[in-house]
């Protein structure tokens, strides 16, 4: 009955979603809309050459804070759903397993690492000029920690640093956008007031590269967080007293 | 210091959020003192703002240098302002009332004090924005803090609970998705003002769904019936002043969101009546599931689910007066819930099971505290001389002046449905013997002056609604002018 | 475009169409596990070939990304099927 | 200041400073509770300025307040009887705990009702409407008794008829613009009979419900009979009346202008049934609270009837009766609480016998019950004289006869309570009774007095309601002090009556305490036996056990429809019909999706006829 | 594993592989790239160096750069008949194998080496490495030709441990 | 040729988000659940792109490659919200398996059918 | 130069082919892992490193893909192995004297390491 019922409802629902997309032909260039200002002011007065960048970081660029939020409240969030208190209790840090990977995924772990930590950063840093951006390469350098936690039963990250990583790199997004209240023409938040540089140079594109390497690092931290958060989760019984 | 940019009510928790855990390490307690401080900035700036906001001209923030269209921009309207300030006021009362976190230990405080500075800077983030998508994001912000809140708590049912939560706001989040792709499409601009001038062309077949998908998915976070499941499970697991939260600031961003939607961004014909049937269908299913709760929270919640609905019927008016009504519903249903969820809160601080039934005899007991909840129950069904009333009779006067008259009276039997679970309650705090011991837990310092702060602003309107009627006034008439939001935000625009 | 990479693609492309059926069929997690990093491999060469048609370097990056994570997704899924995680 | 502003704060203060003297200390409370009383009458009577108004705008509502000579009649009901009961309530609820909650309750409830009456706009009337609702209600599961069955009942009566007065209230804003009272009435004629059928009707279930009209009465007993005896005089005596205010405005002031008289018809006939089914239930109550409970339903029943007929001779019937139900049925429930407290019951199968132990308390219990029961000279024979008068006027003949059924079955309750309290033997278990403290027998000794007079000098009370009926258009009210003129001109003087009267009082007294003395054997119920068959303790052979036991079984089929069993059936129905509906909220987080996706499909699938494009 | 490294070694071996592989990122020798590769590679040179590497840049002898270049043809000329054998049977509508899990000894010490053998039996057609248990292989053989550890050893490992021996040990 | 691309490549989008919808509603295992949800997003995501995608158009990146001359480019706004949403859905995700963990814990089933202990 | 490009994508295309077919008809997964991932990686080794000599100023990056995909892909197999068969996932055996060398071993280490934990 239930199943029915779903699939019915997901019937008509798809029948009129499609109908609606069909209407929009795949490919066809059908608006004049604001990308088109995005396609030309994104190399002559940015000098950013990836308008998805551009589009992502200054003229959307309060989105990406938006986002950098979310994710700093998921992992926030993540800590409070699967607290646990190492250092109260037994004095030891939990294991994760039982089962130790085995000894050449081991190896082979110690030598992908850096290459990831590196390969994740070349994409931060080149984010205004290349598809990836702070997300993607902070993103990467988390695997790379994923790696190492999946590969190391006692592999810890030092929780202290990830949050002196996350406040300094979110703030420093922060602050550039308020410094753009004051350094920049329009006085608004977020507003480039650096130099715009030369196209496809790697110092172009003002304040963007500064907060895609902020953003870089701050999602990296995060996601390393969560990740070992959720893979760490050791119950302690204990439980805040409730209000 | 007068800060004309209202940028920083996103800004400024944001910033604070990520250097929270910082602070914490110089010293520990300033991780409760620097969000209070904060807060306190930011009721202050906006009360400021609100104040000397000249009518007719709101603060229109362009985000990067960007002028709107092309740019993300900010409002602070009549309207949008009122609610940020109702938020900035409700989450300084809510840190006051959370100060003392000690029992929690630490780390969970520090991580409840950032993740309530985030949801802050979410739900003004949703009701500034002049962006369509940025909206969502903002949403979603608020979203995820509840999810995180939610389950707070371990040992209660607080993972079921955000859980439940989780999944329709995830569908809430598609449906919205697709409906500003669809949108997008269509007019190739996700500025509101700018969607608003170029939405009359669209095809009103084309309207239509991405109205549909709208209403969904807000519907869900505006806690519509049938899409609100979420809201007792959520309400009843969350600590006491995230649950006040949500009722007095989630649940306001969300409707705003609702609103600033069907009356701003997207006109669609009929979409008002379908507000009015859902808004009536939200208020029936959920005070008649609240007559039969067992557990003071799952009440709450489900009264107010019920208030949201009122809200939603107001508003579905499409009048002034219903609009003015809605607003007034909506200021009374952030404070007295918030107030019924504080003080609650320490009413079932030591009943495991937080039913109502263990309340008997608590007036004695805990005289400050039921005072507050038999204070906030009275005004939350309307009695006078409590702010609650004003709301109801405006409602009532809107809902007269649209020639609804059975949508009088079945308010006015849900709200005799109200009386009798609110009263049952009073009913049990006061005139029934305590039948067994308990462990008192009287409400610190703090808690107290939050409460008491809330007890002053309900009876205070209530004797003078002129206290706030003027702003709601003007709010409404910032709310049904949509030419000239639109003029605000886009000045060059030529509108023939 | 011209004759050969029209066959390259296709062929890989056949190949891959093999994998999919195994990935569909399982039988079991392993399976198709195997299946999908057997896909991911292809999905790489492709990418890079495709680059190398339309000319733009991006795609090198994109396929690089795309190595170091289908590889970290393998073994992870590798290290919980073994109860490492 | 405003004198009527400054009245509604010296009760408000009064209020306030009862509540915080009893957190202080009892004695200090008292003090304050005792002067309290006196000022608030005093400033009434001394200071209030009749013609003054005030007004002011709030919300967008334009509010005014201001007498009138209707509602200051009703003022006088207040004034009287609330400070007397004030004074009472002292001695009467000395052991009880909650004291402050209890004044500022009662104070406010006074304060409810002086706004109600002073109020020429519906917002302020809904407002202390609805502060008068719930004082009285927190007074009403004051004890902690039926908290959930009575205190319920009360407040979901109260609130269906303040609904449905609030309903009136937007319908009539919206149809006139305006809050005023007076607005109201003078473009009512010109509304369309629907609108002139919803407002007025809807604001007759609201003042219905407050006078207790049948079948809107069922929250009385229980609440009359729940609430401390101090405040249920006042709660009875004029809280009732302030439905009885309301129905007076609307029935006279509307419905008898419009050519809609019939309206009135159907309340004086609801009125009319209400007296004779609540007698009969008062009849067979065995517990004296119970039993005025029922009484103050059927009084109000005789005033609604009055009301309702709506010819100046039946107002005058219906708003005299409404003064001396004050006075009769103030004293009474002050008789009660008397022995309540002196006794430790009030149950007539348990208690008897007491006169000779409170002899003042039966002094005035015996006023009262005179003056209710309608027996010459004491004011309720005037009232109901009156009331027969209209009826036979208008031909109601139907009715004389039911009214006149229910004062006939009315003796048979009053000399039930005197009997069962009073009278018959004196049990040993009560020799430690005492007679009440002077704070408790003054204000029933002053009511007795007000009783006395007026017997006399009906006049006097004629006065005021004659004044007052100026307000709902009857101008030149013909009433003399001592002189009732019937409808066939004959005339009688109330003093040769009285004086008349006085003889066949005095033999009457006689006759009820010889038939009591007769019929009451002088053997403790502890040691007799009958027939060789030993009494058990159990056994109950108080004098009012099975009093009427033969009348009853007559009435037994009337009595066995109970329209509170209806109520609690519907009731219950809605309690199955809510949790039926709640069962939506399965607990299941993908029922809850589905839901959703269903509700999307829904809307997709009517898309066209919700949006109309 | 021989003597011990200095830290000093094995981080300017890490710091110059990485450095490498930033370059090969950007492929460029930009002014600002190359700066910012040599700021990152060592940054990330300083919490990496001590797992990167055991050997540091003694790995750089021309001794065992030549055993290296040779392993890299011992390898590719066992992967090409390997690849041959096993497309006959993916081919071969019979599918003619014989699997099984067999066992040998290796005497390698280094983890790397045992990694660089692991790798290059699982990139050999054939043969998989299941696992390393101490200094015991356990091979997947897609088509065993004996179960005896010296067999297996010398059909797998031999060719390429040889040479391993000579570059690490 | 047009219309078939339009159908195939919103049609697999559209696929995606059926099949994840389907798991949402219909799978009991709460992983199951919350993978379902991920495919709803990829689905949504995909359709994203493919909206923003114009007939010949390139990525719209100018490198040096493409610079001066005149290139049809793709909608880059949707490829710049699909980023936002896409890391939105990832935090949601990572929330979501917490709570299938607790819940977990708690239950000792992943069977959502079996976790109602909060109802009517 | 082009024409060890084309030679080597041409190659790379046939092991990425065969790699399909092998995991399609492989009789269980550890087969299949043999014949398909391998020769997969083979082929893709194969082919981007034909592209690199067709476009030399991608070489060095698609040299590093190639390395990258040399260390990484064989470890991922063997990790997949490895887990799957400490998932009781039990090899298909032809010839019953060729047994599962690994089955017992593994067995003995999963208790010792049992035991260690409780320490
Ligand atoms: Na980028
Ligand atoms: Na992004």
């Amino acid at each position: 009955m239930k199943k029915v019922v779903v699939i019915g409802s997901l019937g008509v629902i798809v029948y009129y979603l499609l109908s609606a997309f069909v209407a929009i032909p795949f490919g066809a260039d059908i608006i004049k809309g604001v990308k088109e200002f995005y396609l030309q002011k994104s190399p002559d007065d940015l000098k950013v050459a990836n308008v998805v960048t551009s589009i992502v970081v200054n003229f959307r660029g309060f989105d990406t804070l938006g986002e950098v939020t979310v994710l700093f409240l998921a992992s926030t969030a993540l800590g409070s759903i699967l607290y646990h208190r190492r250092s109260q209790h037994s004095g030891l840090n939990p294991q994760r397993t039982s089962v130790e990977a085995s000894a050449i995924v081991q190896t082979g772990a110690k030598i992908i690492f850096p290459f990831t930590v590196i390969l994740g950063a070349y994409i931060f840093i080149h984010g205004h000029l290349t598809p990836g951006g702070g997300f993607q390469g902070g993103a990467i350098i988390a695997t790379g920690f994923l790696l190492m936690l999946i590969s190391y039963r006692k592999f810890f990250i030092k929780h202290n640093a990830l949050t002196w990583i996350e406040a300094i790199a979110g703030s420093t997004f922060v602050i550039l956008g308020l410094f753009g209240l004051i350094y920049a023409k329009n006085h608004d938040f977020l507003e480039n007031f650096l130099p715009a540089g030369k196209l496809n140079d790697l110092l172009s594109g003002g304040i963007i590269g500064i907060i895609y390497i902020a953003v870089g690092f701050k999602v990296g931290a995060e996601i390393t967080g969560i990740l070992d958060t959720l893979l760490t989760v050791k119950e302690t019984g204990l439980d805040p007293e409730e209000n | 210091m007068v800060i004309t940019d209202p940028v920083y009510f996103i800004a400024l928790p944001l910033l604070t959020a990520f250097l929270l855990p910082l602070f914490g390490k110089i010293y520990k307690p300033l991780i409760g003192i620097i969000p209070g401080l904060v807060f306190a900035f930011l009721a202050y700036i906006s009360f400021d703002l609100y104040l000397n906001l000249v009518p007719g001209k709101p603060i229109i923030i362009q985000m990067a240098g960007w002028a709107p269209p092309w740019g993300i921009n900010l409002v602070f309207s009549e309207f949008s302002g009122l609610i940020v300030t109702l938020i900035t006021f409700l989450a300084f009362l809510v840190w006051v009332y959370s100060y003392n976190f000690k029992k929690v230990g630490f780390d969970n405080s520090k991580k409840y004090f950032t993740l309530l500075m985030l949801m802050v800077a979410g739900s003004i983030g949703v009701v500034l924005t002049g962006d369509i998508f940025n909206m969502f994001v903002f949403l979603e912000i608020t979203a995820i803090y509840s999810y995180g809140l939610t389950a707070f708590y371990k040992g209660r049912d607080s993972a079921e609970a955000a859980f439940k939560y989780l999944l329709l706001g995830s569908l809430s989040s598609v449906f919205i998705l697709l409906a500003i792709l669809l949108l997008y499409k269509q007019v190739g601009t996700l500025n509101m003002a700018d969607i608003a001038v170029k939405a009359q062309s669209i095809d009103p077949k084309m309207k239509s769904i991405i109205a549909i998908l709208f209403f969904v998915g807000l519907g869900i976070e505006a806690e519509m019936f049938p899409m609100n499941g979420w809201v007792p499970d959520a309400y009843s697991q969350a600590p006491g002043p995230v649950a006040a939260s949500f009722a007095g600031m989630l649940a306001k961003s969300g409707i705003y969101a609702l609103i600033r939607v069907f009356y701003t961004v997207l006109e669609v014909k009929g979409v008002f009546d379908l507000l009015l049937i859902m808004g009536l269908l939200t208020i029936i299913f959920a005070e008649f599931s609240a007559m039969r709760q067992k557990h003071l929270r799952r009440m709450l919640a489900y009264s107010s689910i019920g208030q949201m609905g009122l809200i939603m019927v107001a508003f579905s008016f499409n009048t002034k007066a219903g609009i003015f009504a809605g607003l007034f519903l909506m200021f009374n249903h952030a404070i007295i819930k918030t107030l019924l969820f504080l003080s609650s809160g320490f009413l079932t601080y030591s009943t495991k099971q937080k039913k109502i039934r263990d309340l008997d005899g608590f007036g004695k007991i805990m005289p400050f505290t039921s005072l507050m909840f038999g204070l906030g129950a009275f005004a939350i069904v309307g009695l006078p001389p409590f702010s609650g009333f004003w709301g109801k009779l405006n409602m009532l006067v809107a809902t007269a002046d649209s020639n609804l008259y059975f949508v009088i009276a079945l308010i006015l039997l849900v709200a005799v449905v109200e009386i009798v679970y609110y009263f049952k309650v009073i009913g049990r705090l006061y005139f029934r013997q305590q039948h067994k011991d308990v462990e008192v837990h009287n409400p610190t310092w703090n808690a107290i002056l939050a409460m008491s702060i809330l007890a002053i602003v309900i009876i205070g309107v209530g004797i003078y609604p002129d206290l706030i009627t003027d702003y709601l006034t003007k709010a409404t008439n910032e709310l049904f002018d949509k030419a000239g939001y639109i003029h605000s935000v886009l000045p060059n625009l030529s509108l023939n | 475009m011209d004759l050969f990479f029209i066959i390259i693609i296709s062929v890989i492309s056949l190949g891959a169409v093999f994998a999919i059926i195994r990935f569909i069929k399982g039988p079991t997690a392993s399976d198709r596990v195997m299946a999908l990093d057997t896909l991911s491999v292809m999905l790489i060469a492709v990418l890079v070939i495709l680059g190398f048609l339309m000319k733009r370097y991006i795609y090198i990056d994109v396929s690089l990304v795309y190595a170091v994570l289908g590889f970290i997704g393998v073994i992870t899924i590798a290290r919980y099927l073994e109860g490492g995680i | 200041m405003n004198s009527l502003v400054l009245l509604i704060l010296i009760i408000a203060g009064g209020a306030l400073l009862s509540y915080f003297g009893h957190k202080i200390n009892k004695i200090l409370g008292n003090i304050t509770v005792f002067a309290v009383a006196l000022i608030i009458p005093i400033y009434w009577f001394t200071q209030v300025d009749f013609t003054e108004t005030v007004s002011f705008t709030v919300s967008g509502f334009h509010m005014e307040l201001g007498y009138n000579m209707y509602g200051k009649l009703f003022s006088m009901i207040v004034m009287i009887l609330s400070p007397l009961a004030l004074i009472y309530a002292i001695g009467y609820m000395k052991d009880q705990k909650k004291l402050a909650t209890f004044y500022f309750s009662f104070l406010f409830s006074i304060l409810g009702m002086t706004g109600i009456l002073m109020s020429r706009d519906f917002v302020s009337l809904f407002i202390f409407w609805e502060i008068m609702t719930w004082s009285s209600y927190l007074l009403v599961i004051f004890l902690g008794k039926d908290v959930q069955k009575t205190g319920i009942k009360y407040m979901v009566f109260s609130a269906i008829g303040a609904y449905a007065m609030l309903m009136a209230i937007v319908i009539i804003y919206k149809n006139t613009g305006s809050m005023m009272l007076s607005d109201y009435f003078g473009s009512f004629a010109g509304f369309t009979l629907q609108t002139k059928l919803l407002t007025g009707i809807l604001l007759l279930l609201g003042f219905a419900v407050k006078s207790a009209v049948m079948p809107l009465h069922v929250w009385a007993p229980g609440a009359y009979s729940n609430t401390p005896m101090a405040y249920t005089s006042v709660f009875s005596g004029a809280l009732s009346k302030m439905g009885i205010y309301g129905l007076g405005f609307v029935v006279v002031n509307l419905f008898a202008q419009a050519n809609l008289e019939i309206v009135g018809y159907v309340l004086a006939w609801m009125g009319a049934i209400t007296a004779v089914l609540a007698t009969f239930s008062a009849v067979f109550q065995h517990d004296a609270k119970k039993l005025l409970a029922y009484s103050s339903i059927a009084q109000l029943g005789y005033i609604v009837t009055g009301i309702g007929i709506g010819t100046e001779l039946s107002i005058m019937a219906g708003l005299y009766l409404a003064v001396l139900h004050a006075a009769f049925k103030g004293v009474l429930f002050m008789v009660v609480g008397a022995v309540e407290r002196q006794a430790g019951t009030t149950d007539m199968n348990v208690v008897s016998g007491l006169a000779r132990k409170m002899p003042f308390t039966f002094f005035t219990a015996l006023i009262a019950i005179i003056a209710l029961a309608g027996i010459p000279p004491l004011g309720g024979f005037v009232g109901k004289w009156m009331l027969y008068e209209s009826l036979i006027n208008n031909s109601n003949f139907l009715m004389v006869i039911m009214i006149f059924l229910s004062s006939t079955a009315a003796f048979l309750y009053c000399f039930k309570f005197l009997f069962g309290l009073f009278l018959g033997q004196q049990e040993p278990e009560f020799d430690h009774v005492k007679e009440a403290s002077p704070v408790m027998i003054i204000p029933m000794l002053l009511l007795s007095v007000f009783l006395l007079v007026t017997g006399a000098y009906p006049g006097i009370v004629f006065k005021y309601v004659a004044e007052g009926m100026t307000n709902l258009g009857f101008h030149d009210v013909n009433w003399q002090m001592s002189v009732l003129t019937n409808a066939w001109g004959d005339s009688v003087n109330v003093q040769h009556v009285y004086l008349s009267v006085v003889v066949v009082f005095v033999a009457f007294l006689i006759f009820i305490t010889w038939r009591g003395y007769k019929h009451s054997t002088k053997i403790s119920t502890k040691d007799i036996s009958s027939s060789g068959e030993m009494i058990k303790p159990e056994d109950n052979m108080t004098y009012a056990m099975d009093f009427y036991k033969p009348f009853q079984r007559v009435l037994q089929p009337i009595l066995k429809w109970k329209i509170n069993k209806y109520y609690e059936d519907f009731g219950k129905g809605l309690e199955a019909l809510f949790d039926f509906m709640r069962r939506i909220y399965t607990g299941n987080g993908q029922t809850y999706a589905v839901y959703v996706i269903i509700f999307l499909a829904i809307l997709l699938i009517f898309s066209k006829s919700i949006f109309g494009y | 594993m021989g003597t011990k490294v200095s830290k000093l070694n094995k981080f300017t071996y890490t710091w110059l592989i990485l450095f490498l592989v930033w370059l090969g990122f950007t492929s460029t020798f930009a002014f600002a790239e190359v700066v910012t590769g040599i700021l990152l590679s060592f940054t990330v040179a300083i919490f990496s160096y001590n797992s990167f590497t055991y050997d540091g840049l003694k790995i750089f002898s021309p001794k065992r750069l030549m055993y290296i270049v040779q392993y890299f043809f011992v390898f590719m000329l066992a992967l090409i008949k390997a690849n041959i054998d096993v497309a006959k049977i993916v081919i071969n509508p019979k599918l003619p194998i014989n699997p099984g899990i067999v066992e040998f000894d290796s005497k390698l010490k280094s983890p790397f080496a045992k990694l660089i053998l692991a790798n290059s039996i699982t990139l050999t057609p054939g043969t998989i490495t299941v696992d390393i248990i101490d200094n015991k292989y356990f091979i997947h053989w897609l088509y065993v030709t004996g179960t005896d550890q010296e067999t297996t050893y010398k059909e797998i490992a031999k060719q390429f441990e040889d040479i391993l021996i000579k570059i690490y040990n | 040729m047009q219309e078939f691309l339009t159908y195939s490549i919103y049609g697999t989008a559209f696929f995606l988000m059926l099949l994840g919808l389907y798991a949402v509603l219909m799978k009991k295992n709460l992983v199951k659940i919350v993978i379902g949800l991920t495919v709803l997003d990829s689905g949504l995501n995909l359709l994203f792109v493919a909206v923003g995608y114009i007939s010949g158009g390139t990525a719209p990146i100018f490198s040096p490659a493409v610079v001066g001359k005149h290139v049809i480019m793709t909608d880059p706004v949707p490829q710049a919200l699909v980023l936002t949403a896409i890391v939105i859905g990832f935090g949601v995700t990572a929330v979501a398996l917490a709570l299938v963990v607790r819940l977990y814990r708690k239950h000792n089933t992943t069977n959502i059918d079996e976790i109602k202990n909060l109802k009517w | 130069m082009n024409y060890i490009g084309y030679f080597l994508i041409s190659i790379g295309t046939i092991f990425l082919f065969l790699g399909g077919l092998g995991i399609l008809r492989m009789p269980d997964f550890y087969t299949r892992l043999q014949a398909g991932t391998k020769a997969s990686t083979l082929g893709a080794m194969s082919s981007i490193l034909g592209i690199g000599f067709l476009q030399p100023e991608w070489f060095i990056k698609t040299f590093i893909i190639v390395v990258f995909i040399a260390i990484a892909n064989p470890l991922s197999s063997h990790a997949l192995a490895r887990g799957s068969h400490k998932a009781k996932q039990m090899p298909f055996l032809k010839d019953e004297k060729i047994g599962d060398a690994y089955e017992a071993v593994e067995e003995k280490l999963h208790k010792n390491q049992k035991k260690e934990d409780k320490k």
